[in-house]
């Protein structure tokens, strides 16, 4: 099958039609294998039908489209819910990494495979101790020969449980100033010495996990980018991941999104209410001040102005629109947001949206990161005096531990 | 006015902080949260210490029924200290709806017959006013007591009962064909299911009650009367507990700014941080003084407590959320496991928050007693 | 939809802004304000200028009427840059209200009679539909247009006329017998009363206008959809010039901030201030989004503009507020002097902010769009 | 007339009696000078009834009562509207650290006058150049024998107009770190040289004054505490003033209090409107708690706990009380907060009110400076990494003043 001449108008018919087609209807209640199952699958058809990668080249598999294609795609896709979650790293951080940093055997190796769906990736870089200041991290890989040996303990690591393949950032040089001694790899998560543990968050699921390295060996062409450049290299796939944290569609279903929470005050006999009304109200205007930021920003990156550090703008203002949520929710529903029947399942999914919030201001970057970004990158305001960015790592503190 | 605790209340404070620092660890009341140490949702060994070690239980009851007689301040103390450390006992329920509600009753035998075992803890009580759809301040419409066959019957759902499934006895609030009153069921009465409900809070069960010709005990007094008297003394009770968590959770953020460091430095140095701090320290020292002065006008001037319980309420709930929710963003990623109590408190403050009816409902109350 | 300027909106935007630096600097504000350059609270000469050498008033007029034919987003360019500087000129009454209205109503003679004049800059409008006690929003109710004589006479009160005591004409939305409906009064017509209310924003005047026995000529046109087009279409214009007034304090506060010392760093360096900014970074990001759609919708989307117009006045209106009360506060001290520029936004973004209604109504505005 | 021996409720009806029989019904429509009359006479009636300096001590013309007699005249003067204003600076700050810091010839010379209104103080601490940074200050006062000359510019005067003296805060040694090198001076008023111009500021009013001294001199007498000990003066004078502006009474009249804003929702008809109800719910509900937190710093520092840094909780909770209130005027009265008739006096101060709004966040110390205070002295938070504590005066850059 082939666009190749396709107007943008028969490229959306193209696009409605298939995801008419293919998207499985419900998921609900797959285990998580059967779900990985289905996600492969619709993954792989996606991409066989020339509709994942559409603007990535198409010499690695891509389909060498424009913008105004990725946009009436993602225009497209937002009415449905896609079973793509488990690819959304790979897509969204790795792969596009790997375009701008990878060598042509590393693109040529691994850009096909992922975009098919065939093979998942996850990002390795928090750690207990490195949060915010991802550069602080420990986790360690030395030299043997060519080849190198990991050790160290990562966090956070979204998908790690299904993953093939994950973005290490590891200290290659811990006797210069944190940035400068760090490196990135390609690490086969099938690697013996690589053990992955679930993470409990406060929702009471496991979305995360640990990922523990003990003496694993990466060869040499494992490195993306340069030895020692690392910091460069996860600098390109953080904006690339604030750009698909703020950007992402919000779904019809979202327990605490506008569309859902009028229906649940219909239900519950009180959107007539003038308060709830105009809580409501301000939570749609919220909602769509920043769906409609998106888009501009989309409309300047296809005019040639990416969006840079104003990716933060969006991440910051999505966890505000969802605290507000929160607010508006417990208005909404009462008492009955914190207590329910068994069989209600929407104030079940209410329930864990309402504890899932506080992520919106910490994962990908604090609120107060995004706010250094904004002040920082797009404002020019002075940074503040670093006391540790031209001390070399070994003499650090960092995290909470003490060092002897 | 006394807004400040006298030597005896800090004395009390004290001892019970010391008493829950050595009896009600994080790790015991995770123990009883996940049923891995009890199976009946709380720490049955404690409250009973509680009770009869301590006398805490019946804090307000009148010595004539076995209580201490002392004042609402006492037990705000008192209700601040298990608030600080979220232990999982039915306080809320037994020793605040329950004993209120039979203290503003003019049902002399109920009295003497049931305060002594609350303030005993042989008998947890629990109080049941709001329905489903509604919220304790609708109070009850749906659920009817009618004589049947020459004794009364309740029919009828009522939910939201803290420790409603726990409860030996409950209180109903109930409609009958002359007007509002109130009933006494026993917790294992034929045709009455209880059901607990799906919570937030991990620590607090609240249950669904489903009555059908549930045989009843009629109670003496105005009932209208005492569902508002009993509402205004638990909001100040809950405001109580409130606080105390939200003292709890500045001290673990501040002491967590101070030991972390990103960037070179404790984060507490950072004004993003710090200033963080300072808001949650200026929050939690206003709803500390809204609190006193609920507490105070319970026990001096309770022309005053419908208006002061009012403003405490909508002083501290919204402000305790806010309080939890900074708590764990400015954890970071620790904040946000299961592992770390941060979310503990962040769920009882929502829950909190909306336990009796929504933000609005709390304001336009409120706004009620201010004469708007 | 399109959100983003193209090439000849830039140019636009960019010969405006250049023009205005040169002939609308603060002093020149200033001078007018203070009525020390001019007597009749606006810059005609700038008018004057505005109208025939750039042809930014009647930018909307159709070229049969005089005007260039362009769109709204063209408008909203201008009135971005004139909210920017703040330039006390009648662009809100007359090339917005008074040249929508007429291009809403029916009345082709007064289209052909007027339209040429206001964009010419020859003549001011102003439209009147606020009365006393209500607002925009709740319209006209007291003010009645009634046949005596022969003639059409207007009784009655009008409010908050934006240029109302300048304009040379006076378009007036007014109760009949028969429904309501526009006239159009002469603003030296006898009967006619013109006093000039106390403001606020000391570079915008606002009147009340009394109407005794007022000879008013009749308006063609489906009185209820006029004024529905022309608040919808003034709402956007408004929130243009509180977006260009976001834009301009937040460069004012960014600049400041980097060659302020205090404690021996700029003061942009702190987090408290650096934060603060960030915060107005995207409330500027997401208003100029909001008023960008709603330009919009007014030119390729009118069915979607009465949503967009409520949403783009909810977004803006408190964040142009916000955003200059933070910059008067992160100036400190001189933010807070009469001789810094920073108040007149601030009076300009709380004016704006109320000058159709207050925020509730926006609100319950929004909501009766969105259907709910 | 003697107090001594005297119940609380005796003084209590003392206060009240003399109150109602000596505060002046109505200042409104004087002239500055005939209002500064009447409070003139007013304090010296004050004065000589026993009523002013309660717990100052006797020997320099106070009444050396406790904080239950001040308690208790605060709360009957809170029923009032004294005509004190000129008199809040030297009561508040001036006469206070005198006490503490004063000389027995000082205190001796200037206590009695002071509390009986026959003199006036105002406090000359910042300058453009300093005004967060107090201790950043210019001007200088330089030894001149025994004397000393101040040459300088001070801002943000209250009172400067009618003062007959001023406590100035000026710098007497550069060569040192900017904290070590200032003392405090008693400074003359009518001295030559001593220039003031009133300062407008965005209420259009000019209720501050710039100060310029030009080669002003002072005896070696003028020192409050020691040379060179000026900024432990300072702190000191500024924690009394914090006090003084966080703990002050909300007047009955206030445009922007609760309670002028319900009456205001009457008359305009909206009081039953359910989201203005909701509205004025909430600013009662802040404006009492900090009321009631006030009361409790004034009963704990009554049973000895003094209120120290806590009295920046009054301070940044009375600005955010203030902007809440902003806020709900504007609901309230709709456009007719932003323009209103000319008789429409009450419009008119409700206007002003909503201009002088961000002084509360600035004056006294920014939000910024008392979240730093809370963060710092309560909360024992480290300090930033301080870049200028320890280099000389003379090295520093401050304010926007380009050095050479």
């Amino acid at each position: 099958m082939t666009l190749v001449g396709q107007s943008i108008e028969e490229f959306r018919g193209t696009v409605r039609a298939w995801l008419e087609a293919n998207v499985p209807t419900s998921t609900d209640g797959l285990a998580p294998g059967e779900l990985l199952d289905v996600a492969k699958r619709f993954q792989a058809g996606l991409y066989d039908a020339g509709l994942a990668g559409i603007t990535w080249p198409a010499e690695f598999g891509g389909q060498g489209h424009t913008a105004a294609e990725q946009q009436a795609l993602d225009e497209q896709a937002a009415r449905f819910d896609l079973p793509t979650s488990p690819f959304r790293i790979g897509m969204g951080m790795c792969g596009p990494t790997l375009l701008d940093l990878g060598t042509p055997e590393q693109k040529a190796r691994h850009i096909r495979p992922l975009l098919r769906g065939e093979e998942i990736w996850c990002q390795l870089f928090s750690e207990p101790g490195a949060g915010s200041d991802v550069a602080s991290l420990q986790a360690r890989a030395s030299r043997d020969g060519d080849a190198w040996v990991v050790n160290g303990q990562k966090v956070w690591t979204s998908g790690a449980q299904w993953s093939d393949f994950g973005a290490l950032l590891a200290r290659t040089d811990p006797d210069v100033p944190k940035h400068r001694g760090l490196t990135m790899f390609i690490v086969d998560m099938h690697s013996p010495g690589v053990t992955v543990r679930p993470l409990r968050d406060m929702t009471g699921r496991a979305p995360f996990n640990e990922v523990y390295f003990d003496d694993v060996r990466l060869p040499a062409d494992a490195v993306i980018g340069e030895v020692d450049a690392g910091w460069q290299a996860a600098v390109t796939m953080l904006g690339h991941e604030r750009v698909s944290i703020g950007g992402s569609v919000r779904q019809r279903t979202d327990p605490l999104g506008f569309a859902g929470l009028v229906e649940l005050a219909r239900d519950k006999g009180c959107a007539s209410d003038p308060v709830v009304r105009g809580e409501l109200a301000q939570l749609y205007a919220a909602e769509r001040a920043l769906s409609l930021f998106n888009t501009r920003l989309q409309q300047e990156a296809a005019a040639g102005s990416p969006p840079g550090a104003r990716g933060s703008v969006a991440k910051l203002a999505g966890a505000m629109v969802l605290w507000r949520a929160v607010q508006t929710a417990g208005q909404v529903a009462g008492p009955e947001t914190v207590a329910w029947e068994t069989d209600d399942a929407r104030a079940g999914e209410l329930a864990t949206a309402i504890n899932a919030t506080p992520a919106s201001s910490i994962a990908g970057g604090t609120n107060q990161v995004q706010r250094n970004i904004i002040g920082e990158r797009i404002l020019g305001l002075p940074k503040e005096p670093g006391s540790d960015r031209d001390i070399p790592f070994r003499e650090l503190k960092v995290g909470t531990q003490r060092r002897s | 006015m006394q807004l400040v605790l006298d030597q005896q209340q800090q004395e009390l404070r004290t001892a019970v902080r010391k008493f829950l620092a050595d009896h009600s660890p994080p790790e015991r009341v995770r123990a009883v949260m996940d049923g891995s140490d009890v199976t009946d949702g709380y720490d049955r060994e404690l409250w009973r210490r509680l009770a009869t070690e301590l006398g805490l239980v019946g804090l307000v009851v009148p010595e004539q029924h076995g209580g201490s007689g002392a004042g609402h301040v006492e037990r705000c103390v008192v209700a601040e200290e298990l608030g600080r450390v979220l232990t999982p006992v039915p306080f809320l329920a037994s020793a605040v709806l329950a004993v209120d509600t039979l203290l503003a009753l003019d049902d002399v035998a109920a009295q003497a017959e049931l305060l002594p075992q609350l303030a005993s803890g042989d008998l947890v009580g629990a109080v049941a006013v709001a329905e489903p759809g509604g919220s304790w301040y609708t109070a009850a419409t749906g659920t009817t007591a009618s004589m049947r066959d020459g004794t009364w019957v309740l029919d009828g759902c009522k939910t939201h009962v803290v420790s409603g499934d726990v409860a030996e006895f409950v209180l109903v609030h109930a409609r009958t064909p002359e007007g509002t009153g109130w009933f006494l069921a026993s917790g294992d009465a034929p045709g009455l299911r209880r059901t607990p409900l799906r919570t937030l809070d991990p620590t607090r069960q609240l249950s669904r009650l489903d009555f059908a010709a549930t045989p009843v005990r009629p109670l003496a007094g105005d009932a209208a009367a005492v569902l508002a008297a009993v509402t205004d003394r638990a909001v100040v009770a809950l405001a109580a507990e409130q606080v105390g968590g939200m003292e709890r959770v500045l001290e673990m953020t501040t002491e967590y700014a101070k030991v972390r460091v990103q960037f070179g430095r404790t984060i507490g140095s950072y004004q993003a941080v710090k200033h963080g701090c300072a808001d949650m320290y200026s929050a939690v020292e206003q709803a500390c003084s809204a609190l006193r002065y609920a507490a105070w006008t319970a026990d001096h001037d309770t022309a005053q407590l419908p208006l002061a319980a009012a403003l405490a309420q909508v002083v501290v709930s919204p402000a305790y959320f806010q309080a939890t929710a900074d708590t764990v963003v400015l954890h970071g990623g620790i904040g946000y496991t299961w592992e770390h109590d941060a979310h503990l408190y962040y769920k009882r403050a929502k829950t909190s928050e909306l336990l009796f009816g929504s933000g609005e409902q709390q304001r336009q109350r409120l706004a009620d007693r201010l004469g708007i």
